[in-house]
């Protein structure tokens, strides 16, 4: 095939990939921005695959193999598991980055100075964005012997790490004689595995939605190395989509948390406002039954749900989405206040949601509701915690301070739903529990909510 | 003579290929012309993706990292050309996981937001 | 042998030079690139200007229209290396009219937006 | 100096260009964009002049020339001037492109097609933005003589003209022999100067705004295309911003106006809607005084004005921030409804009435203002006309039928400011002006302005 075909090929398949993500922006067009970007990477991989005469056998394998596995995961995965899908995946293409340079590295024999810097490049950050992921993997499916690792003086060994890393690539871009460059790329590539390691062991379970959009967007960043290393421009383009994509959804849920990204990365959690004692907080207490939360659900005109993780962890969303239909049916007006960082992945709720079937409409971001919710009469808060935490509104030594809320203390009547006094991800108790107007539920979410629908029905 | 680079073309030459001396045009090298699509699809990046409401962050999440799964392009080509067995087994191995990024990813994300659509 | 291009250079060489034969590599040849990277530009010009309000269209329309006196640069190299008197004249009045250009036009969208700025 | 370090600064430069533009997307940030993309230039500017050992006299002659003359241009001209004084920098800009490509060739040997292909569309864009610039802006200078000019067959010469200057790149292209390749290319670019004109000639002076953005947008192109030929990627990124630029605003117009770009271009209007007799329309037209709307204003609660191309004409923007002053002054709420495509061009009564000191909250969009114009005591409307007439809801076969409008014929008593009954641009009556709540006052802008003010005053 004409190079140059290959070539527009390329930027085809690019367009297709800025399109597509276009199309994220409404979801109308959302379903067939995902097609265009999917075409996208169909047309390079047709093209790359006409292009040259390859050795098919090994590449149909991979393929195949490839597809099936990919297909089996996508069909099976629950929506609640989609950020430990995410990291999977993620790690996945990371490390195919690292084998691409490795084995163009295997066989090449002079290399430019450029090249040979973006080959350890693509190395490194592939590897650490392999091992990386797995870990965010493993936080995520809650293997316990992973949160029992402790890295003694954590900072030291990364800054190591990383400076090992950096020498041996300059030692590689200098050196001279093929085995040594393989070598040493071999030796990055391994000190970057244990690096991606070091560096994500340590964060805490709920942090990891930040650390996997990080890892997302390394992985962008491999694949645009492995682009220089190749002078492929398809390669440099969507990994530099997928790196500011990464980015950008690193620092949306940060700012959402009002930390910094080094505090998410480095820092510890809970280590101020330990002064307020959990027993002084939650004195005054009253707690709730089903049907006495039918009956004020029955008299209300506007109610509003506040979902957290522990919705996704209950599987609630069917029976709330139930509730919703039961409460419109009786004219009341029902809403779904959505806090950006509610659950464990931006966006999280909403997807949840709209698996069961609630309409787009119905789900309000947090700045538009707040300004109405002393318009409220009954606000039911279901497995949210911190998101709802007046405590970052009050007290500027707690650890979410200055986090945004939603307003809820401010409706008329507040109804908790969780199975314990537990704190949320913060570790820090909730005023909001002992508050005068609220009630607390204590129960697994989806049961709760179906004893709700049947009290409800009982009337 | 040439007063400025006058073809497409750039003269730096494969120093395997014996080390032409063509000094006398200073056009951009590939690698520069690279680093310059780079930064300008950051950009982009950056511009498209400001744009994208939270509701369908999930999605951009899936869906970006699918398109991460890019390196299978680089990975067929070390499969199909690698001579010698380790290139080829890596590039096997890369395509493997590659496509799995792909095909798990754009299909994980078609799913999520056939959710979304069901209501419209 | 490379089974990709394996380097940052381009194998294509000015026919001026003597055509040598380098069919062993083909990466993009920087026509391509050039093609590349102004697409890629395109995409962030719709990008921004569709965020740009209407209060400041007038602004845009005399901003953009001094960036388009970039010619300016071209003209500078014409105008100080051509040889021969012919390229060097054309150079020189092209390099005058494009600063006018150029200078003109950030001026006067300065002083414009000096008047939107000041109830502030 | 090291040309990879030319590379980064014309990389730099570009970057610079595109946060400029991005600058302009706030008010606030607009003057530091505009700045940003000095500096962009500047850089470029330098760069190239460090870049390789030239020949200085000449260059510097041409920067000090053309940097006084664009100066005084910019420090001179008054604000009611702008479309012109942008038609006349952009010719000078396609004028700049095509003679460096013509400049390139002429001391060039050998060239490769794609070069060539370059060369020909820089020198035929560059050709068809000067001469069709400094038309516009003899049109907005309104030169009677140019309007008398008719071409016969007009659509045809253009085609003619277009199928020339492609059969001559073709053949440039083809051909062998640097002669001929130097006669084909000013060949190119002298048909090209004539299409430039043949294509405006013929087209309103009122349409010109749409004219001028085009052809901002073909500057932008030229400098592309010189980009690819010189091998520049500053050029090709500054151009292709400035040619998105200049489509995108020809569209908004378009849109705004409700006409395709086609009809522009080539269409006539004011064909429909004939059927309109202008003395039936007028048969009830009430005449007012200054100091009968005096008495109307001191009695508003909330008036509205809508400024058209007349407030241009007349120069009464700094009269009608005085007016406004002054019932601001007497608690009345005041505010300026724009209409996108007021004027005779886009954000020309914005520029108009921010040089007037006229604060940016009380500028508001058609958009904005027009579901509250029911709760308006006094609309004056300013020399205004086509885009508040109501036959654009009312009227199918009205040549601005379908056109967004200004709905003052809902507010209750309407100021109609202008010298006659004469049809604005579309020409075309205004059933507005015989309207039960209409009251025309018949006088020059800024000198009935004024008049109010005056009888304000005496009161
Ligand atoms: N979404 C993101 O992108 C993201 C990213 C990084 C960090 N985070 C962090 O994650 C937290 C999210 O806040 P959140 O309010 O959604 O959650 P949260 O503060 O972690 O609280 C979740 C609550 O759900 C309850 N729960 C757990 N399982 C339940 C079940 N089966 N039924 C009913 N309740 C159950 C738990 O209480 P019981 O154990 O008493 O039931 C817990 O208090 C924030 O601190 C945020 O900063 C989120
Ligand atoms: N803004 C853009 O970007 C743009 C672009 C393309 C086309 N256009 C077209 O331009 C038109 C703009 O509408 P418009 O309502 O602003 O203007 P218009 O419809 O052209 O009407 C202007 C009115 O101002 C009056 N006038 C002129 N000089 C005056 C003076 N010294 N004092 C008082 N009144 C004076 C004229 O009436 P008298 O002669 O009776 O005084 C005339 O009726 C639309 O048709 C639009 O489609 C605009």
């Amino acid at each position: 095939m004409d190079p140059r075909l290959v070539q527009l090929a390329y930027l085809l398949s690019a367009v297709l990939f800025i399109l597509g993500l276009k199309g994220l922006t409404r979801p109308r067009s959302a379903v067939r921005g995902n097609l265009l970007g999917a075409c996208g990477l169909l047309v390079a991989v047709v093209v790359t695959l006409f292009g040259a005469g390859l050795d098919y056998r090994l590449i149909v394998g991979g393929l195949v193999v490839g597809s099936v596995i990919g297909a089996i995961f996508a069909i099976r995965v629950q929506m609640t598991e989609m950020p430990q899908l995410v990291a999977l995946f993620n790690g996945f293409g990371g490390a195919a980055s690292t084998l691409v340079a490795g084995a163009n590295l295997a066989q090449t024999e002079t290399f430019g100075r450029d090249m040979l810097v973006a080959t350890a490049l693509s190395g490194m950050i592939g590897a650490v964005t392999f091992s990386g992921s797995l870990i965010a993997w493993g936080k995520l499916k809650e293997f316990r012997r992973l949160d029992k690792i402790r890295i003694p003086a954590q900072q030291i060994v990364n800054g190591l790490l990383v400076l090992a890393c950096l020498g041996l690539t300059v030692a590689m871009v200098n050196g001279d004689g093929s085995t040594w460059t393989v070598v040493a790329y071999w030796l990055i590539s391994s000190l970057a595995l244990v690096l991606g390691v070091t560096l994500v062991v340590s964060i805490g379970g709920a942090d990891m939605p930040v650390v996997i959009a990080l890892l997302n967007s390394y992985s962008g960043l491999a694949a645009a190395a492995t682009g220089f290393v190749l002078s492929n421009t398809v390669l440099i383009i969507s990994g530099s989509l997928v790196g500011a994509s990464g980015l950008l959804l690193t620092r949306i849920m940060c700012v959402a948390m009002n930390r910094s990204l080094f505090n998410v990365l480095f820092g510890k959690m809970g280590s101020g406002g330990s002064t307020l004692n959990a027993d002084d907080v939650y004195a005054n207490v009253k707690s709730t039954s089903a049907e006495e939360v039918a009956m004020l659900l029955e008299v209300a005109n506007r109610v509003v749900i506040v979902p957290g993780y522990g919705m996704a962890v209950a599987q609630a969303q069917h029976a709330v989405s139930d509730l919703r239909k039961q409460l419109v049916a009786r004219q009341i007006e029902v809403d779904f206040a959505i806090h950006p960082v509610a659950g464990r992945m931006p966006g999280h709720m909403n997807v949840l949601l709209a698996e069961a079937d609630v309409p787009y409409e119905a789900l309000r971001e947090m700045d538009d509701i707040n300004p109405t919710m002393e318009q409220v009469d009954v606000t039911i808060v279901l497995g949210a915690n911190d998101v709802v935490n007046p405590l970052a509104r009050t007290d500027p030594d707690s650890p979410i301070a200055g986090m945004p809320i939603i307003d809820v203390d401010r409706s008329r009547t507040i109804i908790v739903v969780k199975r314990s006094l537990s704190p949320g991800f913060a570790g820090i108790p909730n005023p909001l529990f002992a508050a005068e107007n609220s009630l607390m539920l204590f129960a697994d979410g989806r049961q709760a909510i179906q004893d709700i629908i049947g009290a409800l029905d009982a009337n | 003579m040439h007063f400025l680079l006058a073809d497409a073309t750039v003269a730096k030459v494969v120093e395997a290929s014996g080390g032409l001396d063509t000094t006398m045009l200073s056009g951009p090298d590939t690698a520069m012309l690279l680093l310059t699509i780079f930064v300008l699809a950051v950009f982009i990046g950056v511009e498209v993706i400001t744009k994208i409401p939270p509701t369908l962050h999930t999605p951009l999440m899936s869906g970006s990292n699918a398109i991460s799964g890019i390196a299978v392009v680089g990975a067929v080509l070390a499969a199909g050309t690698g001579d010698g067995m380790i290139p080829k087994v890596l590039g096997c191995i890369a395509v493997t996981l590659a496509t799995i990024n792909v095909v798990g990813g754009f299909m994980v994300t078609h799913r999520m937001l056939g959710m979304f659509r069901r209501k419209d």
